[in-house]
């Protein structure tokens, strides 16, 4: 595909606003990556509380320098704090958390999301890789809300949103919204469709970089 | 900011509606939360499921509720007490429906509910009248049952301590059934004998970590079964 | 069965027996009845560690009067003491520790047992009983050795040890040794088998008084 | 008396034999055991089957044990670190296997295992490659994968405090999975930095029971992988 240089949301943008839709008072898992830019944008007055697969609610920015422990990381098994209220827990207790529904929200990256919401974001299926899940599996099959944020595209100009997952699963029918430089997009029973599109981006450039059909938003007229 | 405090045991119950599946936590009047139960008998609502290790004593607490006629089923595994004949006579009658239970596979099947684990496989009953119309299994040349994983509406529990984000520490024996309990149900009230600041927990020693928990209500005294029992006590 | 009153042990004599059986070290449940009385017959210089399946391992004797919690209670729901090195814990994980083999012995009163090892102690199957099981049956199913310790007979004379249970089962194949006012017997993959005559007691009126056939101890010339 | 200490490292991990089966806790290095290992890796036992969330860093500690080639298996979520080439070589070369397993299946498989659950149903994984050769059932309208618990001959574990009955507490997220893996082995041995008597810690606050302890071994200053990898240290 040829395509013309878009500019859209900066990683840091699209973390800022996801974070406006994480209500206050919600428990949320964020994955490695953009995801753990997030923390930092949700709006002041809400109080989010963030866990961590490894054994932690209530986990808190990093350490001054010198101040760490090496036996209170997160999940990308870089150190963290703990927040006043926090509370430590084994491995077992934690992903019963995930995987009973007690999170409201996890939000992670993609290798490719489909228009029935499948996800794909750990592992390119070559013969030669190390194969390693971690823990997004569970978080998938068990979180109540799973929201995806990743580039549109892929650095080669690959559409990420497509009809048909081609790299190995991580859940199937798991996703329900994908925030990108682009645009932010439910995953609905009709496939994607648009929420709203990043300042400067119109519709038919986001429908160009996405591999499926891109409703418009719900209400819109065109 | 989150504060799952409520004003007290009324407003915490207010909303379970008829037909609810309520855990209540307890083993006999250990963590038994008598105050929730009677803010319950209080509220009204019948047409109960009630899963708990027993059916209360005397004419007080769980003995009360279900003595009040708000209790169409028990999923239990002890409904017997020396001091009651609450349940013997709604049972006896047909009026409470009983699903008897191992004791250990009911915390399982509770914690399973919470973890998210539909069904899974136990050593416990097998050969035995709890195994009729079970599906069985061997593992390894020996035979299990099929247990399924059990969730509720509501949790009734009691803990010593509890902080605003309603994480939980409790007293002695009183743990029991609340821990897992406070996991399966998609509301969880928990009355404590006193709510402190975040902080005012230690971390590492936290039993239930307030994602579980939904409101907490301060008892700052509450009744004991055994001594509310012995002085021949009625609720309401 | 027309019985000559024979005086075998007495309910103290039989825990006292029992508890020479346990090893130090052991990690064991004690039942409701004659189990309770136990504990304090096991010989000084063996440390036991008491279980009870409320949540509580390192259970010590009843508090002095008017120093009890009721809310530290034992299975049989009686006020008891935790010893240094207790431990508490919730149902879940108590019942871990049962389902999963961690105790070593498990101590229990009988209505009957089979010649092949089952237990019935939880129902006569009257149909206006109510029904109760607590945690009997997870204690058989899962715990490294099971006894039994029970009168040999009924108040009406009839036997406990017998070829088939005719009570409602609480495990099936679950006994390891029995023992009686009369005798100590192993369940073996023959049946019945005598360890130990009591003091003052025969073997013909061990095995007039069992419901099935009782083998001669190991190594016995009759 | 119950007494659980051990003289140290190299007595605790005497008898662990060829193909033994071993549980490994840590989550990267908080909670890795590393003491224990440097102690099995001087022991000798080969064809071992290691279960544990990662593959080590460096060339200290688990991935020392690999580099030695005392690992024939390995049951794992996440075998891959930024500074450790040691398991992508052998497991490129075939000389050790790899059973990936989704963390909160691990997690759960182990806690299966020391509860004597032989199998339950999850929702992880359905749909994906891990699902492969492995049984679905649908309760209630939606799919689930059968998993089989996990049991181990040893396990190797790291806490803060433990007592001589082999009590022990943890330190923040080195917690991890000790606590199940405590459960799920036949001996499970716990490093600590130091033992006290029983009544040293309070029987509120202990998270792994005794009863879950074989063999409990002071050390008092554990090394920390971070710094070893950063210093460039090997070992043996």
């Amino acid at each position: 595909m040829s395509q013309t240089q878009i500019n859209g949301r900066t990683r840091e943008e699209m973390a800022q606003r996801l974070a406006q839709d994480i209500a206050d008072g919600s428990y949320v898992n964020l994955g490695i990556g953009i995801p753990e830019l997030i923390a930092k944008f949700v709006p002041e007055g809400r109080e989010v509380i963030y866990h961590t697969e490894n054994g932690l609610l209530g986990m808190g920015p990093s350490p001054i320098k010198g101040e760490g422990d090496p036996e209170l990381i997160n999940a990308g098994k870089r150190q963290v704090t703990a927040l006043p209220g926090a509370a430590f827990f084994h491995h077992a207790d934690s992903f019963a958390m995930i995987r009973g529904g007690h999170l409201d929200l996890s939000v992670l990256g993609a290798l490719q999301v489909s228009a029935e919401g499948d996800l794909a974001n750990w592992s390119t299926g070559e013969p030669d890789a190390i194969p390693a899940v971690g823990g997004a599996m569970d978080l998938v099959a068990g979180v109540k809300k799973v929201y995806v944020i990743t580039q549109h595209c892929t650095k080669e100009g690959e559409p990420k949103l497509v009809e048909r997952c081609t790299y190995p699963l991580t859940g199937r029918r798991v996703v329900d919204r994908v925030y990108t430089d682009l645009a932010v997009i439910d995953i609905t029973p009709d496939g994607f469709r648009l929420v709203e599109l990043s300042p400067g981006v119109d519709f038919e450039t986001v429908q160009e970089r996405t591999g499926a059909t891109l409703l418009p938003a719900d209400g819109a007229t065109r | 900011m989150i504060d799952k405090r409520v004003a007290g045991p009324a407003e915490a119950v207010a909303d379970i509606h008829d037909g609810a599946t309520v855990m209540i936590g307890g083993f006999g009047e250990a963590g038994s939360p008598i105050e929730l139960i009677h803010a319950l008998i209080d509220q009204g609502a019948s047409d109960l499921t009630v899963v708990s290790n027993n059916t209360g004593s005397g004419e007080v607490g769980l003995a009360a509720l279900l003595k009040a006629g708000r209790v169409s089923k028990v999923i239990c595994s002890f409904p017997r007490t020396a001091n009651s004949t609450v349940f013997p006579e709604l049972y006896r009658s047909g009026r409470t429906k009983l699903e008897l239970v191992p004791q250990g596979t009911l915390a399982e099947r509770i914690r399973a509910g919470g973890a998210g684990i539909p069904a899974f496989y136990t050593p416990t009953g097998v050969g035995t009248p709890l195994a009729e119309g079970k599906e069985t299994r061997e593992f390894d040349g020996q035979e299990y049952l099929l247990e399924r994983g059990l969730r509720a509406d509501f949790a009734l529990i009691k803990g010593r301590l509890a902080d605003t984000h309603g994480n939980v520490i409790y007293n002695k024996t009183a743990r029991n059934f609340a821990p897992p309990m406070a996991m399966a149900a998609a509301v969880t009230i928990v009355q404590v004998g006193e709510v402190v600041d975040p902080g005012g927990l230690d971390p590492e020693a936290i039993i239930t970590p307030g994602i579980f928990v939904e409101r907490v209500v301060e008892v700052a005294t509450p009744a004991h079964e055994s001594e509310l029992v012995a002085a021949g006590s009625t609720y309401p």
